[in-house]
């Protein structure tokens, strides 16, 4: 909704995010453009920045950081960028990981369980539907519950595993975020395709809201949707 | 001879090369030295077998004032407007990629991204041309698996969008598979870099990997002899590439670009450090001292030869000012990227390499990089089987009449390995990374945006049939030309340039030679017709198992632009009611097509007639409809005819057409003629007549709508049934 | 210089995909009494003397190496 | 049922990204005494009883869990 994300100009001149770089970062400057499509300054954070230079809401984009040869997001999660965050999102600030920033999230142990090597063992390249399951999160909530979306995946390492407490746990809390609809492309577990921390501050998906922006370069703009709702979310607060 | 013989046979040199050396130092050279004189003139470096051939290229060139840099450097830069320029070029990794194919495919990438990166360019996009033995062969899925695996692990870690390419199966690629990449990139023109090392006194830093002891004598060995399991003693220790350190590199490089700390670049690919420095001295002041102590190694143990032949990935040489070398390493660290300095710049004209203080190299780097043998190889055509082979025309084979009999055709062409989609292919590659693709797979040409704040862009396509080409290598190589013309035609894009990999059999065979000459003078006219000058490109030779070569493939890519992204004119039918209109001449074209191959297994006769004036009208009508907004989409006829196209066209996005056959309906349906397509179109009437402007002969199909191809009169398909057929094959291969 | 031996292996309740395709592979090649293969990660570290290169080992596997909500692993010295 | 490791390694000449990533990582971790790390996979293989597992493992080995090319692979009975 650029159209909302722009009424918003005046006060949301005021508001950054932070978009990480790390080292084998591919989607950094994608996510960034996004940010600013849904009409909010962006900053770039760089994986060795002990400070977030006062963002009010952390992108951490997709890629390989790293190279991520040993497990998407192991390498990562040490950075001295990745420790400050852990800190500000228990205070509260939103921070949304995507593909590899989803990875970074569970293994830095914001969100709970794993993301392992497609079921298939090939990276997977097409655009996909998904349910929006929790739309009152700080990146759903321009959403309608059950709303469906067509955003592209893009990854080798995406079949959300968990054990079954913590499966169950999710499933009664609501903090499935986004499920895939149709073939499970990675062979996620309850076809989860993202999730949330318990206060909704911190979401991760494997999905690329960023390359859903305008219907030339994606294959939708339902993707900018999830930019406009954080700036809601943040002009809200 | 008193002193013992050297072993320049081992190192691929021959009687009369080893002569020349000897004359051109005066002495017996260094063992270091004989093995750098072996890889740098060996086939892959030299091109000995190929320069007088490639000539023709830059002498024949059509006058273009888009090219800034034309054949030579490591890669042609065109301009595109406001001060931006794109540079791209198409290379082998065909050999390698049989020996390991992951790790050959994957480093084949890696390869072309640096020629790239070294002309000042951020890489935007990558493209792959591929082919295989025939599917069902019990080799072809280890190939398919790796090699496709290799493409898309490098270029996705490396955060490139792959848009496009093809796969090709043919018992001729059986024991040697054609791994062709291309790479393309984007540079203000003031970010021009060039591989020389120029001014005195600067300094020599080798970034990036260490050295280890891949791919040792890679070139040489791999790429320029016939390749036989019997001598696993010949094969290099395979390279490993490490994509996240070419991220790095890249990001790294275009920083230093930028902040104008080089004063020369250069990429280490075949012949490593060996023709790097030959190469920048050569082309700067000259001379080069270079303390090869230096170089960090991944094994302590590696001598001067390994050393200097190592083929390890992800390397880059920069020359640098003196004053400019601080901030060069602080920059490298930044990146985590290695830097060292290895060397300086001198005036004495000659390339000298220490090791701890002990000279094992003392030469003149142009005998090195420019100075090696140029053949003139025996060309003979072999009347015999060529003459045979045309006379054996496809006129003979029984011919579908009966509706239900075409309708089976069609269905057993689009389920063929030949024909059938790419998507389990294509999936396994990122399109979308970078943000600016515009159109990329099933479409006929990638489009991809130039930059964030411009509505310019830029096409390509790449195509290389071998089979019109062993038919004729002159008008198969044109035929080639002429698609990928046509494609990114379609998308609505004016082209500019061309790029070319040339794969070939032994040139020690006359027969190939005979065919390597009649492509290079095909293409060299038809550019010149078609006014897109070659820019760069790569010739692989010794494509052969034992006596029998691969058939000639020319693989062509042909770079357009697009002022205005928005106006890119897709593959698919859009929506329902569009008028689907045929453009272009149809005559009975069926000697080498994928009918005769996919239906009787038959290759024979003469190719279709090629028709350049016909492409260059096309190509400007596509153009104009385009720009005009006329068009809802386009599609090329090429494999398999107007039945294919209209299947592709459907099922892109699930809507069907009812379309009716002028003349033969198998001719229609399956002939190849050159130089048309299918456009669709709301207002029939403003196209029919802007083809006749442009003098283009235009005929209505029908219109596009439902759940089915209708062919009037003759069959029905249902795109369930169609979709089934054209997309289960390649997964039910390959898994 | 001690070289230390850390093997990570998927959890038992873990699905195992690529294990799984190497054991359904195995039979087309004429391997029919394989009845499980189960793929893990293997890596040799060589520690500088001084400390205990298995402590060493061990810590590195639980910080980074392996992770546990999807793995185990065990640590031994190199035989030579 | 016989338990049977087979361990697969790059070669000692091939490059190692995947070791390389994690020895430049682990410093940061405060591992400043690890000199190298090379990653390679382990396989747990069950056979079923008749005929050799040490040799069914082998012959597997060489078929489709190492690559001849880049990887070296040593087989053993696993320590129950
Ligand atoms: N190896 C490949 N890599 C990337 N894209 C490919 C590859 N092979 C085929 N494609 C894409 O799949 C689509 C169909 O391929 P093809 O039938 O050869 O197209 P065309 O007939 O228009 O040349 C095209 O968009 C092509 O770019
Ligand atoms: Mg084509």
């Amino acid at each position: 909704m650029p159209g909302a994300a722009g009424s918003l100009g005046p006060v949301s001149a005021s508001i950054t995010v932070g978009v990480v770089t790390f080292p084998g970062s591919l989607d950094d400057r994608d996510a960034a453009r996004a940010v600013r499509a849904a009409g909010v300054q962006v900053i770039r954070l760089w994986h060795g920045d002990a400070d977030l230079h006062g963002v009010d809401a952390v992108v951490l984009p997709g890629g390989f950081s790293y190279g991520d040869y040993l497990r998407g997001g192991a390498i990562a999660r040490f950075s001295s960028v990745v420790g400050e965050i852990v800190a500000a999102a228990g205070a509260g600030l939103p921070v949304l990981g995507i593909c590899n920033g989803f990875q970074v999230l569970c293994e830095a142990h914001l969100l709970p369980g794993a993301l392992v090597r497609n079921a298939g063992l090939r990276f997977v390249c097409r655009d996909q539907v998904l349910a929006v399951e929790n739309p009152s999160t700080s990146w759903t909530n321009q959403y309608a519950a059950g709303e469906q979306i067509l955003i592209p995946i893009k990854h080798g390492e995406g079949r959300y595993v968990a054990d079954a407490v913590v499966l169950d746990e999710l499933e009664q809390s609501g903090r499935v975020v986004f499920r895939y609809v149709g073939d499970n492309p990675n062979g996620a577990l309850n076809n989860i395709a993202g999730i949330a921390n318990e206060a909704g501050n911190v979401v991760g998906l494997m999905p690329h809201p960023e390359h859903a922006i305008d219907e030339l370069t994606g294959p939708s703009s339902d993707g900018l949707t999830m930019f406009a709702s954080l700036l809601k979310a943040l002009v809200a607060a | 001879m008193t002193e013992v013989a050297q072993p320049f046979a081992e190192l691929g040199l021959k009687d009369d090369e080893y002569q020349r050396i000897l004359e051109i130092l005066g002495r017996r050279p260094t063992d270091t030295e004989l093995a750098m004189y072996g890889v740098m003139w060996s086939e892959h470096c030299s091109y000995k077998s190929s320069k007088v051939h490639l000539r023709q290229f830059a002498d024949n060139a059509p006058s273009s004032e888009a090219m800034l840099v034309g054949i030579g450097e490591n890669a042609g830069v065109v301009d595109v407007g406001d001060g931006l320029a794109v540079t791209f070029k198409v290379e082998s990794h065909n050999h390698p990629s049989y020996v390991e194919p992951y790790q050959g495919a994957a480093t084949g990438v890696g390869g072309i991204v640096r020629d790239i990166l070294t002309m000042g360019a951020r890489p935007i996009a990558v493209m792959d041309s591929l082919r295989f033995g025939e599917a069902e062969a019990p080799d072809t899925k280890r190939l398919v698996q790796g090699i496709v695996a290799g493409v898309g692990g490098y270029g996705n870690c490396l955060g490139l969008p792959n848009i496009g390419g093809e796969v090709g199966f043919d018992p001729t690629y059986a024991g040697n598979p054609l791994v062709n990449a291309l790479c393309v990139g984007v540079l203000p023109h003031d970010r021009l870099q060039l591989a020389q090392a120029k001014g005195t006194g600067n300094v020599v830093i080798l970034l990036g990997a260490k050295t280890g002891r891949d791919g040792i004598g890679g070139a040489s060995v791999l790429a320029s002899a016939t390749f036989d399991d019997e001598s696993p003693t010949k094969r290099p220790a395979v390279q490993v590439g490490d994509p996240f350190a070419e991220k790095v590199l890249i990001e790294c490089c275009l920083e230093l670009f930028d902040a104008g700390l080089v004063t020369g670049i250069q990429d280490l690919g075949a012949a490593g450090l060996s023709c790097a420095f030959a190469e920048t001295a050569a082309h700067g002041d000259g001379g080069m001292h270079v303390e090869l102590e230096k170089v960090p190694l991944r094994e302590a143990s590696m001598v001067p030869v390994e050393i200097l032949t190592s083929e390890s990935q992800e390397r880059m040489l920069a020359i640098v000012e003196p004053a400019n070398v601080a901030a060069v390493l602080a920059l490298c660290e930044k990146w985590g990227a290695l830097a060292t300095v290895v060397g300086t710049v001198t005036d004495t004209g000659r390339l000298v390499i220490t090791w701890h203080g002990e000279t094992v190299v003392d030469v003149v780097p142009g005998s090195l990089a420019d100075d090696g043998p140029v053949y003139h190889r025996p060309i003979q055509r072999p009347d015999l089987e060529q003459d045979a082979l045309a006379a054996d025309s496809s006129a003979s084979l029984p011919r579908p009449s009966t509706g239900e009999a075409l309708r089976e055709t069609v269905l057993r062409m689009a389920a063929s390995p030949e024909l059938c989609s790419r998507r389990w292919v294509t999936e396994q590659y990122d399109r979308y990374v970078m943000g600016g693709t515009v159109l990329a797979m099933p479409h006929d040409g990638g489009v991809v945006r130039i930059g964030d704040d411009t509505s310019r862009g830029i096409a390509l396509a790449l195509d290389g049939n071998g089979r019109f080409a062993k038919l004729d290598p002159h008008d198969g190589a044109q035929l080639n030309l002429a698609e990928a013309y046509r494609n990114v035609a379609c998308a609505g894009a004016t082209p500019l340039a061309v790029t070319d990999c040339l794969n070939f059999g032994s040139p020690e065979d006359p027969a190939v030679m005979w065919q390597f000459a009649e492509a290079t003078r095909g293409l060299a006219e038809a550019c010149r017709a078609l006014g897109t000058p070659v820019t760069g490109g790569n010739v692989s030779f010794y494509n052969q198992t034992g006596a029998t070569a691969i058939n000639p493939t020319p693989v062509i890519g042909v770079l357009a632009v697009l002022d205005d992204v928005a106006k890119r004119v897709p593959s698919g039918f859009g929506r329902e009611g569009e008028h689907v209109i045929a453009l272009g001449e149809t005559a009975d074209e069926l000697d080498g097509s994928a009918w005769a191959w996919v239906m009787h297994g038959h290759l024979g006769g003469r190719p279709p007639a090629v028709r350049l004036d016909a492409e260059r009208s096309l190509a400007a009508l596509l153009r104009r409809a385009a720009a005009d907004g006329l068009v809802a989409s386009a599609h090329d006829l090429s494999e398999g005819g107007l039945a294919q196209a209209v299947v592709e066209a459907a099922l892109i996005n699930g809507v069907g057409a009812t379309i009716e056959v002028i003349g033969d309906p198998f001719t229609s349906l399956f002939s190849e003629s050159a130089a048309r397509a299918i456009v669709t179109t709301d207002d029939a009437e403003a196209l029919l007549a802007l083809a006749g402007e442009h003098g283009v002969p235009a005929t209505r199909l029908g219109v596009t709508g439902g759940d089915a191809v209708v062919v009037s009169d003759l069959f029905d398909l249902g795109l369930d049934e169609l979709r089934a057929a054209f997309e289960g094959t390649l997964p039910a291969l390959f898994g | 210089m001690p070289r230390v031996i850390v093997d990570v292996m998927p959890k038992p309740e873990i699905l195992d995909p690529q294990g799984q395709a190497i054991a359904r592979a195995l039979p087309n090649l004429g391997f029919d009494n394989v009845t499980s293969v189960r793929q893990g990660k293997r890596f040799e570290i060589e520690v500088a003397d001084g400390g205990d290169p298995l402590e060493v080992a061990r810590l590195a596997a639980e910080a980074m190496l392996a992770n546990p909500v999807i793995e185990d692993f065990t640590v031994h010295v190199a035989p030579d």
